[in-house]
């Protein structure tokens, strides 16, 4: 029943974010051959998905009730955004690369990847910061009208988890250059990466149904 | 044990049996309950109660069956001294399959009528029973109060609504601030009042006679206080009430034509603080005919109350001419309001001394209204009462 | 079971204050819930008490009207958020690891911060009465009346604030408890051998970690609204109350079996022991109480009705609301089933369970009254309606976690209840109950509205009102009895058996109250009613009494101060946005060192090894 | 239990989500978003007069084609980076119940508000 592989995994059970692995000897058997973070990180996406359905809910519903002000059509640029997402799209890619390099303990890999990634995130958060910045001196404050405050937190809240996952990347960035990260803790990484995979597919959706379908109808 | 056992048998049916007598009482007697809704008055509240007690019936057969069977096999299997092991029956699925499909069977019968009640009900009909078209009528939610209006013949009034018995009545709702809910219970169900939708609902009335109703979506400080009620008349007392409302402009002059009047968009609606003050107070007598002086003509307080209408501002806030009046209108209209029933969001009897004491002191009687106090003294207020029970 | 009795370990001192602060014991933490929602529960209590009194004849002046309406909306908001919702979490926190063998959560700080969240963000709530600001818009706080322009004052800040801290740790405490019981069970407990109450727990925190998000975002538009001057739910910006109606009873529906399933759990948890006859069905009662979660996600504009949503959407949601009667009564009549042909003694907690039972029907065939759309619109905002959810919520939940507590006392104290004051704490509780709530459909049904401060004579409501009022205060002595009891106990000796009520599940194998790492060996499961079958298979009735075991060689995590820390830091971001106005500046200077702190300790706990303060053995 | 352990054994293995398919996959994500934009700038954007025929041929299936272009990347980006087709099955459950829940919920919102708003008047007569 209990394959050395298991043992393993089942040694590393510990607290969400703990970037030490239980050093019990005789640790906690786990009833499915899958770490419990992993599966509490899976559980805490699938919450996510509810938040943003709300978010985005609300932005279709309210995209065209605003009464005055400026609408989408007067504010969206289709080749920042189509940056960003690029960006974010690579990001991805990039961090599956690191992963890689983490799990089969190859550092210089890690780094590598790992750094481009923290990238990418810092890169996306300050096209947010323009992108706001931009259409507040364009006349769209937060309050300005629904339009505004729906698309504001909308993207915001998609912002922010940016930010929180840059900020968790970083953190492993600097483990893996202390070479805190060996081939055994990948699943520290794997953690962060399946966040940041997540926040990068809300943003697949937002891209098209918040800018391109408020464009196009 | 002893303390145990006894009452657990006669409690539930004890229980089960006040639940029936007090559904008797509740049954039998409506002119005791003028807020009732077993005892429909109209034709929506009708059709709502005949679905509403085929569930009755229904649910207390499932009702009988499952707590009989439940204290049945409590009394039955009930330990005794040296019981042996019970036999571990772990389950049987054709049992769990009948009690799964029986109450879906149940359920069809309540379904159905359900569906074709919610369509019944759902829109206007085209005509009254009695081939007439609708009566239209619009109603304004307020905090705390309700505003109808007549499009059809123009006239406007407050918190008392007329109508005649047997004419399908359509009413247009919308609200000027917060949700509110519609409701007269004998009559028709209740509608939610929205400010930024029309919604519907409609009802005819089937006697003549006065029906109580409330808001029932919770609307702020005053929600308890924003009932209003629904006079039922035959169509010629209904006929002679438009006929006095479209008199109001000879009886009521320059002040009340509805000019410079204040509407809720052009006041800034600060009064409706949750932190409002003294607790009310409850009226200190029922009314009698008798404390609704009728009006004297040739009163000298007559003439010193109209001018005092003005002069303190009341004119700003009500009108008390009821045709063609703006919409959204800050103060209820007093058109009428020497006869009106009740005052104050329809919980205060309208007696010479409540509607005095509540020119005087309205943030007493019902904190938070935006009817502030205007400093009026013992005589002034006697004048504006006795001026506005020309009012009829 | 070991039953080696060695030296005990010197134990690592800390004192009493620092150790509850600062454990991650799930057990320990099960109390504090405990603990902390029972207190909350007297307060809502106490806040119904005055709405009784108030009630109790017409214009009635005990209270002014704003204080009437702070109190409903405080009695609503603390019986769910802070007196059910945690109590049902102190049977999770305790019993979930003891019953699927484990020997702790999965993350046993996460878990300790989600309880102080809760403790801090059920005091910041209640902290409005300092300021003579408690909420007071209703317990669903619909807008426009919770926007900034009708109610001016802070009293929604603390309602829509408040909400969102329990939020976070309610999500916090699903995703342990959704990875606890999906990844922490005892060799050979598949899922269907769980007991059921754990089934009813992983139910509920699914239903908690889809239906809380969509609070959340709702309750961060209306502080938005607030706050920043946003528009989302302000009609004249062209915003929606129909939006904020949609959003918060897509949560509050799943939000009511929240409330009921974990009961759900309990009861069928009680009934086989005290009829010593296994759960009827058991793969009936785990699919229906599946199907419960399911449908009550698509059920609720019940809520809505009044609202003209149109004859197609009616029709909708009548037929779903409907439809959930078929799964509950298949667990109504499987516990019917359970203590048929059972040898049914009738302790404490199998009175409450039973009573239970009886009443939930009460109250379901209410709901069932509901669901018939154009009904509900003579129901909907009565008294009829508060009768329905009283008698699920009290008839229902708190019924069945009476029974719980009775149930599972022995084990979490080592200390009996009094069997003679259990059985006056339970006539005394139906028939207040009873008293009290079943008036409340006639009166409903004859037209009195709910959430009003008073109500004119006339019209045929006094007498009732009276009985309720009587009634309620029959139902507040029968707490106060079992405060008695609980105290009667405390005194006494702490000699409860380690398994008193003969019991089938595995916390009942280990003494009372379980040591520190639960189960000195982890057991090993074969069957459904794990206990029973040991039992069976030793061929005894009970086993003899557990001994204490050193726990030399069992690693359980440390202590830690950093859950508190982030809760601390997580309470002062929030605090922080209730005193500001602009968009400008979006965070004041409390906010930004609550985040701090915040993040400060959520660095400092992700780099303490998770035994750094452990007991050395 | 064993039976969990074992059925899943061979998933444990994440050889087979090598770095090339990595790469494939980035490959096949950025053309798909090329071609989102592209079909924006075709039918409403700066290559609409040059598309013509195409573009107004496309115009009513735009917001089709973008959700289907859209989920085909979402799909891509869980099911290999995040790993779901070689991780246990009992995530790709968690995953798609709540991803199909928060589908539900906007859609049938969506559905609610379309239906509502046009049964009763918004600010129409008044
Ligand atoms: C524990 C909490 C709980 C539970 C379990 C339920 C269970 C149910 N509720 Fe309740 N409900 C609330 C808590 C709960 N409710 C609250 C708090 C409110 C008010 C919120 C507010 O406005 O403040 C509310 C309001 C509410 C409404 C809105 C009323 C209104 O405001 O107008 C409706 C409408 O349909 C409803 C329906 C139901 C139904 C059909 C069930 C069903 O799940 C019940 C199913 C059970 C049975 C039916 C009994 C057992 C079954 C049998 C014995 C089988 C045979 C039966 C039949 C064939 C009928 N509820
Ligand atoms: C689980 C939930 C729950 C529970 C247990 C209760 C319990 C009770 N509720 Fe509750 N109630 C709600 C949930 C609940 N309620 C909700 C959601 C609402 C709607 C709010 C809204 O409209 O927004 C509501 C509304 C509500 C109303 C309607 C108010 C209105 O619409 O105007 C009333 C009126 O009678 C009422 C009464 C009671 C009573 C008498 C109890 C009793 O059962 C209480 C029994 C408990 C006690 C009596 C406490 C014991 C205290 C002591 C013994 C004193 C000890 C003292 C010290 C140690 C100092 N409740
Ligand atoms: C700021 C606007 C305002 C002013 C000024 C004002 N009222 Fe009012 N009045 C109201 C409102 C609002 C109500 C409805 C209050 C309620 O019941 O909630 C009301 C109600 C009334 C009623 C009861 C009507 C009914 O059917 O319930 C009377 C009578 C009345 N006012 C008379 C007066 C008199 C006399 C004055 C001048 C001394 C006056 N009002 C000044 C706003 C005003
Ligand atoms: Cu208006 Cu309640
Ligand atoms: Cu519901």
């Amino acid at each position: 029943m209990l394959t050395p592989r298991n043992i393993e995994e089942a040694a590393m059970t510990s607290a969400v974010l703990d970037h030490d692995a239980h050093p019990a000897p005789e640790a906690h058997h786990t009833s499915l051959p899958i770490d419990n973070r992993k599966l509490a990180m899976w559980t805490f996406i699938g919450s996510e998905c509810l938040l943003f359905a709300s978010l985005i809910t609300t932005f279709l519903i309210y995209r065209d009730s605003s009464v005055g002000g400026p609408g989408p059509k007067d504010m969206f640029e289709v080749p920042l955004v189509t940056f960003g997402t690029a960006i974010l799209l690579f990001s991805s890619f990039f961090v599956v690369m690191a992963l890689d390099g983490a799990k089969n303990g190859n550092r210089k890999k890690l780094i590598l990847w790992l750094s481009l990634t923290v990238m990418c995130g810092l890169f996306f958060v300050a096209m947010q910061v323009y992108e706001f910045n931009h259409f507040y001196h364009k006349g769209l404050g937060y309050s300005t009208n629904l339009f505004s405050s729906s698309f504001y937190t909308l993207t915001g809240f998609h912002g922010a988890h940016v930010a929180i996952g840059t900020v968790w990347l970083a953190t492993l960035l600097k483990d893996a250059i202390k070479g805190r990260i060996p081939a055994e803790k990948a699943i520290n990484l794997e953690l962060s990466a399946l966040y940041w995979h997540f926040v990068d597919v809300v943003w697949i959706i937002i891209f098209p149904v918040v800018y391109l379908m408020s464009l196009g109808r | 044990m002893r303390l145990v056992r006894a009452p657990w048998r006669r409690f539930l049916p004890v229980g089960l049996l006040s639940f029936v007598l007090l559904g008797l009482a509740g049954c039998t007697d409506g002119s005791k309950y003028p807020q009732s809704t077993l005892h429909p008055k109209g034709d929506f509240a009708a059709m709502v109660d005949e679905v509403f007690m085929t569930t009755v019936w229904l649910a207390l057969i499932v009702f009988i069956v499952v707590e009989g069977g439940l204290l049945w096999a409590i009394w039955r299997f009930r330990a005794k001294p040296n019981d042996a092991r019970p036999k571990q029956i772990h389950g049987s699925t054709v049992v769990e399959i009948i009690w799964t499909v029986i109450p879906a069977v149940v359920l069809a019968f309540v379904a159905v009528p359900t569906i074709k009640t919610i369509f019944a009900t759902a829109n206007v009909p085209a005509a009254s029973p009695g081939g007439e078209a609708p009566l239209k009528v619009e109603v304004v939610g307020h905090q705390w109060w309700w505003e109808f209006r007549y499009p059809e013949y123009g006239i406007t009034t407050a918190n008392q609504m007329h109508v005649p018995v047997g004419r399908t009545v359509d009413l247009r709702m919308k609200s000027v601030d917060v949700l509110h809910a519609f409701w007269i219970p004998q009559v028709t169900g209740k509608r939610d009042v929205f400010p930024n939708r029309e919604t519907r609902l409609w009802f005819t009335a089937l006697e003549t006679g006065e029906f109580p109703g409330a808001c029932t979506e919770f609307c702020g400080l005053q929600h308890a206080r924003m009932d209003l009620y629904v006079m039922s008349q035959t169509p010629e007392e209904f006929a002679a009430w438009v006929a006095l409302r479209k008199r109001d402009p000879e009886m009521s002059g320059a002040a009340s034509t509805g000019t410079g009047h204040v509407t809720v968009d052009t006041i800034v609606r600060d009064t409706m603080s949750g932190t409002a003050v003294a607790a009310a107070r409850g009226p200190d007598a029922l009314p009698t005919d008798a404390e609704q002086a009728a009006p004297v003509p040739g009163d000298p307080r007559i003439a010193e109350g109209k001018a005092l209408f003005t002069k303190k501002a009341c004119a700003g806030c009500h009108s008390l001419n009821s045709i063609d009046q703006p919409k959204r209108s800050v103060g209820p209209n007093l058109a009428g309001i020497g006869v009106r029933k009740m005052i104050a969001g329809g919980w205060l009897p309208n007696t010479d001394l409540n509607l005095k004491r509540w020119i005087m002191h309205p943030q007493d009687v019902k904190p938070g209204v935006a009817m502030k106090g205007y400093t009026l003294s013992d005589a002034e207020a006697d004048a504006i009462v006795a001026y506005l029970r020309t009012k009829r | 079971m070991a039953t080696t009795a060695l030296e005990h370990a010197p134990a690592y001192q800390r004192s009493t204050i620092v150790e509850w602060l600062t454990t991650v014991d799930h057990k320990k933490i099960g109390i504090m819930y405990g603990a902390s929602a029972f207190i909350f529960f007297l307060i809502g209590g106490i806040e119904a008490l005055i709405i009784r009194a108030q009630l109790a004849t017409p214009n009635g002046t005990l209270v002014s009207a704003e204080m009437y309406n702070q109190l409903f909306t405080m009695h609503g908001t603390t019986m769910i958020f802070l007196a059910v919702m945690p109590l049902s979490a102190m049977f999770f926190n305790f019993f979930v690891p003891l019953l699927i063998g484990a020997r702790d959560v999965a993350f046993p700080r996460l878990n300790a911060m989600s309880l102080w969240v809760f403790i801090l963000g059920g005091i910041f709530l209640n902290a409005s009465f300092l300021f003579a600001a408690a909420p007071n818009g209703g317990w669903f706080g619909y807008a426009p009346l919770s926007s900034r322009q009708y109610s001016p004052g802070m009293n929604m800040d603390f309602w829509a604030i408040g909400l969102q801290i329990l939020g976070i740790a309610s999500i916090a405490a699903g995703v342990n408890f959704f990875t606890t019981i999906i990844n922490m069970r005892a060799r050979g407990m598949t899922l269907m051998r769980m007991p059921i109450f754990v089934w009813m727990t992983l139910i509920t925190q699914v239903l908690v970690l889809l239906s809380f998000p969509v609070i959340t975002i709702a309750l961060v538009m209306l502080t938005a609204d607030r706050t920043f001057g946003s528009g989302f739910f302000v009609t004249a910006a062209g915003g929606d109350p129909m939006l904020w109606q949609h959003l918060f009873w897509v949560f509050g529906h799943p939000e009511v079996y929240i409330l009921i399933l974990p009961a759900f759990g309990i009861v069928s948890e009680v009934l086989p022991v005290f009829s010593r006859k296994p759960l009827f069905g058991y793969s009936a009662m785990v699919f229906s109480g599946a199907f419960i979660a399911f449908l009550g996600f698509g059920v609720w504009s019940h809520h809505m009705f009044a609202t003209g949503m149109g004859p197609l959407a009616d029709s909708f949601f009548s037929l779903a609301t409907m439809l959930i009667a078929v799964p509950t009564g298949v667990k109504i009549f499987n516990w019917i089933g359970t203590v048929w042909g059972g040898s049914i003694s009738l302790k404490t907690p199998m009175l409450f369970a039973l009573g239970f039972i009886a009443m939930f029907i009460i109250g379901g065939l209410s709901g069932v009254m509901h669901s018939v759309a154009p009904a509900d619109l003579q129901q909907t905002d009565t008294y009829f309606v508060v009768a329905h959810f009283h008698y699920v919520l009290f008839g229902g939940s708190i019924f069945a976690l009476t029974a719980g507590a009775y149930y599972w006392w022995p084990k979490m104290f080592g200390r009996m209840l009094d069997e003679g004051l259990g059985k006056w704490h339970f006539w005394l509780s139906m028939i207040g109950f009873n008293v009290t709530f079943m008036p409340m459909h006639w009166v409903g049904l004859l037209g009195m509205p709910r959430r009003v401060y008073t109500y004119p004579e006339g019209l045929g409501f006094d007498l009732f009102n009276m009985v309720q009022t009587v009634g309620a205060f029959i139902l507040a002595l029968s707490i106060l009895v079992f405060m008695w009891n609980v105290i009667r106990s405390w005194r006494g000796p702490a000699d409860a058996p380690a398994d008193p009520w003969g019991g089938a599940t595995l916390e009942w194998s280990i003494p009372s109250p379980p040591q520190e790492f639960n189960f000195a060996e982890e057991p090993v499961v074969a069957e459904k009613d794990a206990f029973w079958a040991m039992k069976d298979a030793a061929g005894v009735d009970r086993f003899p009494e557990p001994g204490h075991v050193s726990g030399r060689g069992i690693h359980m995590p440390g202590p830690s101060w950093w859950p508190v820390v982030v809760a601390v830091g997580l309470l002062m971001f929030f605090v922080g946005l209730m005193v500001h106005r602009s968009w400008a500046f979006p965070f004041t200077p409390v906010s930004i060192a609550g985040f701090a702190l915040m993040v400060f300790g959520v660095f400092k706990w992700a780099y303490e090894p998770v035994d750094a303060h452990a007991p050395q053995h | 239990m064993a039976s969990h352990t074992d059925a899943h054994g061979e998933h444990l293995d994440h050889a087979h989500a090598s770095a090339g398919r990595y790469i494939q996959i980035a490959v096949i994500l950025f053309a798909l978003t090329a071609l989102e934009v592209l079909l924006y700038e075709a039918i409403f954007g700066s290559l609409r007069e040059s598309s013509g025929a195409l573009a107004t041929s496309l115009g009513p299936w735009f917001v089709e084609l973008l959700l289907a272009l859209s989920a085909l990347k979402f799909f891509l980006v869980a099911a290999f980076y995040m790993h779901l087709k070689f991780d246990i099955k009992a995530l790709t459950w968690v995953f798609s119940f709540s991803l199909g829940l928060a589908t539900t919920v906007i859609l049938s919102l969506f559905l609610l508000f379309w239906y509502n708003r046009g049964l009763w008047w918004m600010d129409g007569p008044w």
